[in-house]
């Protein structure tokens, strides 16, 4: 997406799923990062026409330019992330940010002491709400009297690129009694963990595990496989089977991360409590609510 | 006979194409007042820059005081002893007249000192020569007279024994140029060399030593002030005879074209300018206006022309005319057959970096004879261009020369080309021949004349008493916004005159009058 | 709202004043030698990359602020060259600037570090630690004023209080010292100063320098002060808001500051409140991001008016032509 | 200095500094461990070397061009408009309205009707800076960058709140009907026989933005507003000296140039994405006073500016396409070109001078 690789999570994510197919079979594959809306259909012409295949694009954004572009050329298989484009030669693949989401946010809540937790999104867009609004929802119910404080970096293209400011909202929402924090902002986050780590407060990280930032600082991170998504479509190759592939809890597309930066602050009873509530949610016994579905969210207003 | 103070050895200097010097030698002998004329771009201020070190030359030599020296720039010229006062002054407007005089020559890193001991030697100097200023005054607070002194003080101040003035007297009253000789004499008696650049033969035949004429870039002539005359001066300037004096019939008045009453002016900073004057002007004849720059001359001009508002009545050719509504704007003026020569052709008049051919439709750009459709007709513009700058005679007479590379004198011409030519029933005219050659002089003056002889009411403002007289059929005096009162110039004289610029009303002979005789006798500084 | 919360805001407002007054006074120093600089921007964004860098590498803050400044000055080299050597267009000059850092701190970050334009995560010596000024927790006890030192002034990194000094210190040099003399009339008429047997060149360049250390500062603030890394273009547009605070303090050293000081607040206000609840309408979060910048305008139209820039500024200083 | 004759002030100046700017730039390329030759070869040809690389070098030109004249006009009357990035992308917003709640039979009409829509909001948008600075003074500058930030958020809640089809992920407006779509360059020169590459974005408004050249040299050098506009620019004083309307000159001047930066939207969001997208201005509004500032505010300058921006877009594009250097390169070289043939254009003027005038003196 513009937001460039290596933002930590979201475009490093597929970039990394990508180099992990390459160096497992050998292959290689082109990649670009692209500087205007212009060039996302350019861009899919030129692979689709130098005989790539199948060409993986991250990002919303693409929607548009792949629903012009899939119809030209058949015989390639397309695979596109967080957006739905239906066409035979597509495979679109979202995931349930909302769930991932609300166990991050439930772990939040269960962890914070002020029973107060903060969200710091990138931009205020559909995705970027869709995460608020899970997170909202597993805080609230691991404990209905948490308070939500959720802010919105910018309106332009540095919201995303803005770490300072990043660090400010933290300041914000810790002033306001916020002991942990859930950074959905690219590289506007870095500055959230960064200052979470400073103050003393837990932070949540985003799309890739970031737990390794600040051993012992972040609490988790909301993991969003997209380097699975695009690793799988390299490996099923040409003509991967297409259609809608939700990437959810159930077939690990989302899910939190446990490791040896963060298992010192995970307890137990905490992890069992947590995978529980996954359990539920996958088997369908807690239905969480997804803000894309009517545009609305029961436990945060934006 | 001594060393010369200054001898400069074939200087040439060229700006890309224009040669404003062709190896020009002089020699400047200390303790005297070496004046030097010429026309206007004969080369007068690129050689003296060029002693100062502000322009390099591109040959020649210079002897201070017999030694070769080499003045790379400003600061070698201050140290050889050497200060200058521009044309255009070098003064930085938001500053102080203190920090003016010791910029650059401050002593320490720290202002305070710098400031105390400038404080100090300031009035010293400024009592030694009568060289009054208030140090804490903000330039562009003070009158071009007092800037003038800061500029001296700022010369003496750095121990200079060599003082050039370029063109001192343009923007200076009678009474302040008086008071400027003063000064210089006195200069010179404590054995400092001056060289004096200006248009005025007069100030010349008083002032001066030995005089050098200029030409084209070149030294046409130099010779002792007590051995030649105006008139043959003029001549080696121009290089043709020229009439010193305007010679015109006596007016006819005709219908009144323009009646003031009760005008009142107040500036931006919402100080009173004019006080609610009244007068008229007639058809065929040339009111001018003498008095001391700033006692609201320029105000008056400006709101005749339309460039600020005003209350009063003003009526021309019998029509009221808008004061401050949305029809006091200079566009209705012109529409109303007033035509405005500024005070400041390059601030005002023309836009420097246009064309001269653009120039001359500046203000009448809305005249239809100037449009095509939508388009502005620039053929017709040039066409009309063309004529205008040839029956003005202005040089070079190339149209496509933007306005800032004629000479002041030219730039004249070609506004007053433009407002004549438009055949107006009221000309407004301010400072016509500021900064302007004798050569020039002539030839707008008589355009002038030429003007109210057609029947035209002529409105002169004008700090040169000498033009005043020479060109008006009525003078009125304004002092504080106020008019001291008219004369005829017949039956009145530049003494009668300054007293009134200097707010003393007088009936010829009377008391007051002999006073002032006095007074002028001791500000000549000869005995009565 | 109550105190503390006031207390929190003006705490964040002087952070996020910080680099924009570092910034504001360097363009006040260029500009008032009459150099046009529109690559503020730019300046700070290669001395956040630059300083990040070398305090990861060395490991040492200081050296970090060193190269910050250092990669500041050749950038102000440059702007130099082109506007006063050789008397280009200021404007041109400065939006290459910008470029040119754009482009080189995210190329040289890839090269270096293989991460994407941005610099590892700074540690310990390699950042700037907050310091606890005198007293600052046995004061707090004293009612309003205690917090209000110890929460506001105290606790901040050693940068923020120099940026604090540079008011006075600018004012200091400017009006009471022969270089800030000078230096205030070669931005009003550089003939004056020529005239007077002082170099224009000379000044302007070192107006130039001062305006490069001034905006490394800034930079090397917000990557290794306010923030513990380098982001690429993580300047996000500060150093526009700068211009509009020099202008907006009409080129006066304590107007800087209290423009730069407005600019923060308002930044924290609407950090702080992200939407407000007017009871009928609850206005959205866009608006209130926006409200910084409305205020601005309002604040400029109702009671700045009009600010005269330096009278030589923006031209070259040609004597022949 | 030295006179320099007017074609070698006018193309080898120039030219040169473009040559000096790529020559660094392609050992920085070196430096970085690519193919300096290799890369440049992309670049000119992937811009320039096919219909296809034109097809879109000429799109992104369309964009500076509308941008780049917005800032000139402003600058001839001595205004700096910093806003064209807000007021291109409030000009969007009027394409979009249009396009989208007006049903319009053929595209013709559609396009009349989204220009002077896109132009009017434009033009709104640089009124109120404009008024302020005319009336109260308050500085274009500051008051242009804070109205880039107003639209900026204006337009997300606009698009995300308002605009955005329910449901969809994109903060966008929905697609544009058929009717409104524009005809690319390639079926246009495609209907009179001429090949060029289909499914590349420059379209019609590239016509449209020459036609905007030739109106502004018309309007700057040619009218009476142009006339007064100019005089203006030079000295307020003696505007008013000539009765020269200064409030009136300082609006309309600034509602021209908000104008044609709002014309822009007809290019990226009625021509191309067929859409209005967050964000869709992407810098134009700025590379706009470069490439203002280098074609010398006039509308030929502009073109040729305009176009080297284009290029330099589409080459990047290709070699992030094709290659591993990585899209900032592309941004370094786009600084050099500004600093050599803008900035440090006396410089090479002077090289340029020692080199042609010296023999002439020789041999005189
Ligand atoms: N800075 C400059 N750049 C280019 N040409 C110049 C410059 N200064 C003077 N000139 C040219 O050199 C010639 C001499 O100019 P100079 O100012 O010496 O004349 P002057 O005798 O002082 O005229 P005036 O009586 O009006 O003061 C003029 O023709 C003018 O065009
Ligand atoms: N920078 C310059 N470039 C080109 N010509 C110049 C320059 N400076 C002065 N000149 C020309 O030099 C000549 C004399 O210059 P000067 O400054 O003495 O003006 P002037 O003729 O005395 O007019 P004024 O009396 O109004 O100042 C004029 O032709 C003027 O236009
Ligand atoms: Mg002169
Ligand atoms: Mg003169």
């Amino acid at each position: 997406d513009l937001g460039g690789k290596f933002d930590k999570s979201f475009n490093e994510a597929a970039y990394n799923g990508a180099t992990r197919w390459a160096e497992e079979t050998g292959n290689s594959f082109a990649e670009v990062e692209l500087q205007s809306d212009a060039q996302r259909e350019q861009a899919l012409r030129r692979f689709a026409e130098a005989g790539s295949n199948p060409i993986v694009m991250a990002g919303f954004a693409f929607g548009n330019a792949l629903g012009e572009v899939a119809g030209d050329y058949p015989d390639t298989s397309f695979v596109i992330i967080d957006m739905v484009v239906d066409a035979p030669n597509v495979r679109s693949v979202v995931f349930n940010e909302h769930e991932g989401s609300y166990l991050v946010g439930y772990m939040a809540a269960q962890t914070s002491k002020t029973n107060t937790v903060g969200f710091i999104g990138g931009m205020d867009i559909p995705l970027i709400r869709k995460f608020a609004c899970g997170y909202a929802q597993g805080a609230k119910a691991a404990n209905p009297d948490t308070t939500v404080i959720s802010n919105m970096t910018g309106t332009t293209g540095a919201a995303w690129n803005d770490p300072v400011k990043g660090g400010e909202l933290t300041r914000a929402q810790i002033s306001q009694g916020a002991d942990v924090v859930y950074a959905a902002a690219g590289g506007t986050g870095i500055g959230v963990l960064q200052t979470a780590a400073d103050e003393g407060i837990l932070s949540i990280g985003v799309d890739s595990n970031q737990n390794y930032l600040h051993p012992g600082k972040v609490l988790t991170s909301m993991q969003k496989r997209v380097d699975n998504a695009v690793y799988n479509a390299m490996m099923d190759g040409p003509g991967l089977e297409t259609g809608l592939l939700v990437m959810g809890l159930g077939n690990d597309g989302v899910g939190y991360t446990l490791d040896e930066h963060n298992e010192a602050l995970i307890s137990d009873e905490m992890k069992a409590t947590v995978d529980a509530v996954a359990e539920k949610i996958v088997a369908g016994e807690i239905e969480v609510h997804d803000y894309m579905s009517d545009e609305t969210c029961p436990s945060l207003t934006f | 006979m001594s060393e010369p103070a200054i001898e400069l050895k074939g200087i040439s200097k060229a700006f890309g194409p224009v040669q404003a010097n062709k190896d020009i030698s002089i020699r400047v002998m200390p303790g005297t007042i070496h004046g030097i004329i010429g026309e206007n771009g004969a080369g007068k201020s690129t050689l003296m820059s060029i002693l100062y070190g502000f322009y390099k030359a591109d040959k020649g030599e210079i002897y201070i005081a017999g030694t070769k020296t080499s003045i790379p720039d400003s600061q070698a010229a201050i140290a050889a002893g050497i200060g200058m006062v521009f044309q255009h002054f070098k003064l930085v407007q938001n500053f102080t007249v203190l920090e003016n005089v010791i910029l650059g020559a401050e002593d320490g890193a720290l202002l305070g000192p710098s400031l105390t001991k400038a404080r100090k030697e300031l009035t010293a100097l400024a009592a030694e020569y009568e060289l009054n200023v208030d140090p804490d005054a903000v330039i562009q607070d003070i009158g071009v007279g007092m800037q003038q002194r800061v500029e001296i003080l700022k010369a003496l101040y750095r121990q200079a024994d060599i003082l050039i003035l370029d063109e001192p007297t343009g923007v200076l009253t009678p009474a302040e140029a008086d008071q400027l000789f003063r000064i210089l004499h006195r200069l010179k008696d404590e054995g400092k060399t001056i060289i004096l650049i200006t248009h005025k033969l007069r100030e010349i035949m008083e002032a001066t030593d030995t005089v050098s004429v200029m030409r084209r870039g070149e030294m046409t002539a130099t010779v002792k002030t007590s051995e030649t005359s105006p008139e043959h001066l003029a001549e080696l300037m121009v290089g043709r005879k020229v009439l010193l004096r305007v010679d015109k019939k006596p007016a006819q008045p005709g219908e009144k074209v323009l009646e003031v009453e009760n005008l009142k002016v107040v500036d931006s900073k919402g100080v009173v300018r004019v006080k609610g004057i009244s007068f008229e002007v007639r058809a065929g004849e040339i009111l001018g206006i003498a008095g001391v720059a700033g006692n609201g001359q320029s105000e008056l001009l400006e709101v005749l022309g339309g460039m600020r508002t005003g209350t009063g009545t003003i009526r021309v050719n019998g029509q009221e005319i808008d004061l401050s509504g949305k029809h006091s704007d200079a566009r209705s003026r012109r529409e109303r057959g007033i035509a405005h020569v500024p005070e400041d052709r390059q601030r005002e008049g023309l836009i420097m970096d246009f064309k001269a051919w653009e120039n001359i439709a500046f203000g009448y750009h809305d005249d239809v004879k100037y449009q095509s459709g939508l388009l502005m007709n620039n053929t017709a513009i040039r066409k009309d261009a063309e004529g205008k700058i040839e029956r003005f005679d202005v040089r070079p007479a190339n149209c496509d020369l933007e306005a800032k590379s004629f000479s002041g004198g030219n730039q004249q011409k070609i506004v007053l080309a433009r407002e004549i030519e438009r055949d107006p029933d009221l000309l407004l005219v301010g400072q016509p021949t500021r900064g302007v050659d004798i050569g020039a002089i002539e030839f707008i003056h008589q355009q002038i004349v030429a003007l109210r002889d057609k029947g035209k009411a002529i409105l002169l403002v004008s700090v040169e008493l000498e033009e005043i007289l020479s060109l008006s059929d009525r003078v009125a005096v304004i002092f504080d916004g106020q008019l001291m009162g008219e004369r005829l110039p017949a039956e009145t004289d530049e003494k009668e005159l300054g007293l009134m610029m200097a707010g003393m009303t007088s009936e010829p002979d009377g008391p007051v009058h002999k006073a002032v005789e006095a007074q002028l006798a001791h500000v000549h500084g000869k005995a009565p | 709202m109550e105190y503390l919360t006031v207390l929190q805001i003006l705490d964040s407002g002087l952070r996020l004043a910080t680099p924009l007054l570092f910034a504001c006074l360097a363009g006040l120093f260029s500009e008032r030698a009459g150099i046009f600089d529109i690559g503020l921007e730019g300046k700070m964004l290669i001395s956040a990359f630059f300083s990040a860098a070398t305090a990861f590498s060395t490991g040492s803050v200081w050296l970090g602020l060193l190269a910050g400044i250092a990669s500041s000055l050749v950038l102000s080299g440059i702007h130099g060259l082109a506007s006063i050597t050789f008397r280009g267009n200021q404007l041109i000059s400065g939006v290459a600037i910008n470029f040119l850092a754009s482009g080189l701190t995210v190329l040289i970050g890839l090269s270096w570090f293989k991460l994407g334009g941005q610099t590892p995560a700074l540690q310990g010596n390699a950042r700037f630690q907050s310091i606890d000024l005198p007293l600052a927790d046995s004061l707090s006890g004293v009612p309003i004023l205690g917090p209000l030192y110890s929460e506001v002034l105290s606790g901040h990194t050693f940068l923020v209080y120099i940026a604090l000094l540079c008011v006075p210190l600018t004012w200091y040099i400017l009006f009471r010292t022969r270089f800030g003399l000078r230096l205030r009339a070669v931005g009003e008429n550089p003939a004056a100063v020529d005239t007077a047997g002082v170099s224009v060149v000379g000044l302007r360049y070192a107006a130039v320098a001062i305006c490069g250390v001034l905006c490394g500062l800034a930079g090397a603030y917000l990557a290794t002060g306010l923030g513990a890394s380098f982001v690429k273009e993580m300047t996000a547009g500060r150093g526009f808001i700068a211009l509009a605070a020099l202008i907006f303090a009409k080129w006066r050293p304590w107007y800087a500051l209290y423009a730069t000081m407005l600019f923060g607040l308002l930044e924290a206000i609407s950090n702080r409140y992200p939407s407000l609840d007017l009871g009928i309408v609850t206005l959205p979060s866009q608006f209130m991001q926006a409200l910084p910048y409305i205020l601005t305008v309002v604040i400029l139209a109702g009671f700045v008016g009009k600010a005269t820039p330096p009278r030589a500024g923006g031209e070259p200083y040609v004597k022949e032509r | 200095m030295e006179q320099l004759p007017k074609w070698a002030d006018l193309v080898v100046v120039p030219l040169v500094g473009l040559i000096m700017a790529f020559v660094l730039s392609m050992l920085m390329v070196l430096v970085t461990g690519h193919d300096p030759i290799q890369a440049l070869k992309l670049m000119v040809s992937g811009a320039l070397g096919s219909t296809y690389g034109w097809g879109y070098t000429l799109y992104y030109a369309t964009n500076f061009i509308f941008t780049g004249l917005a800032v000139a006009v402003a600058f001839h009357a001595s205004l700096f408009n910093i806003g064209g990035e807000g007021q291109a992308a409030i000009g969007g917003l009027g394409v979009a309205l249009v396009c989208l709640f007006i049903p319009w039979p053929h595209w013709t009409i559609a396009l009349l009707a989204a220009s002077a829509s896109a132009a009017v909001f434009g033009a709104l948008w640089a009124l109120i800076p404009a008024y302020l600075q005319a009336k109260r003074g308050s500085h274009i500058v500051i008051t242009t960058i804070m109205f880039n930030f107003i639209a900026a958020s204006l337009l997300n809640y606009v698009l995300v709140n308002q605009l955005r089809p329910r449901g969809s992920m994109d903060p966008a407006t929905a697609k544009f009907p058929e009717a409104t779509h524009l005809p690319s360059l390639g079926d246009m020169l495609g209907a009179v026989g001429i090949p060029f590459a289909k499914g590349t974005p420059a379209n019609v408004s590239l016509f449209v933005a020459l036609a905007a050249c030739v109106f502004v040299y018309y309007l700057i050098w040619r009218t009476r507003l142009g006339y007064q506009l100019r005089a203006f620019g030079k000295s307020q004083p003696a505007a008013v000296y000539a009765g020269i309307n200064p409030v009136k000159i300082t609006i309309i001047t600034m509602m021209i140039s908000g104008a044609l930066a709002g014309l822009m939207a007809i290019n990226n969001v009625m021509g191309e994405a067929e859409r209005l997208i967050l964000g869709s201005v992407e810098g134009a509004g700025f590379i706009g006073i470069a490439v203002a500032l280098m074609g010398r505010s006039h509308p030929i300058g502009i073109l040729f500016a305009a176009l080297l921006f284009g290029a330099l877009y589409q080459g990047g594009a290709e070699l992030g396409l094709w290659t591993s250097i990585p899209r900032e390169l592309v941004i370094v070289i786009q600084a050099l070109v500004i600093l050599f043939t803008g900035a440090l254009d006396n410089m090479v003027r002077l090289m340029v001078a020692k080199v042609l005038i010296r023999p002439k003196r020789a041999e005189a």
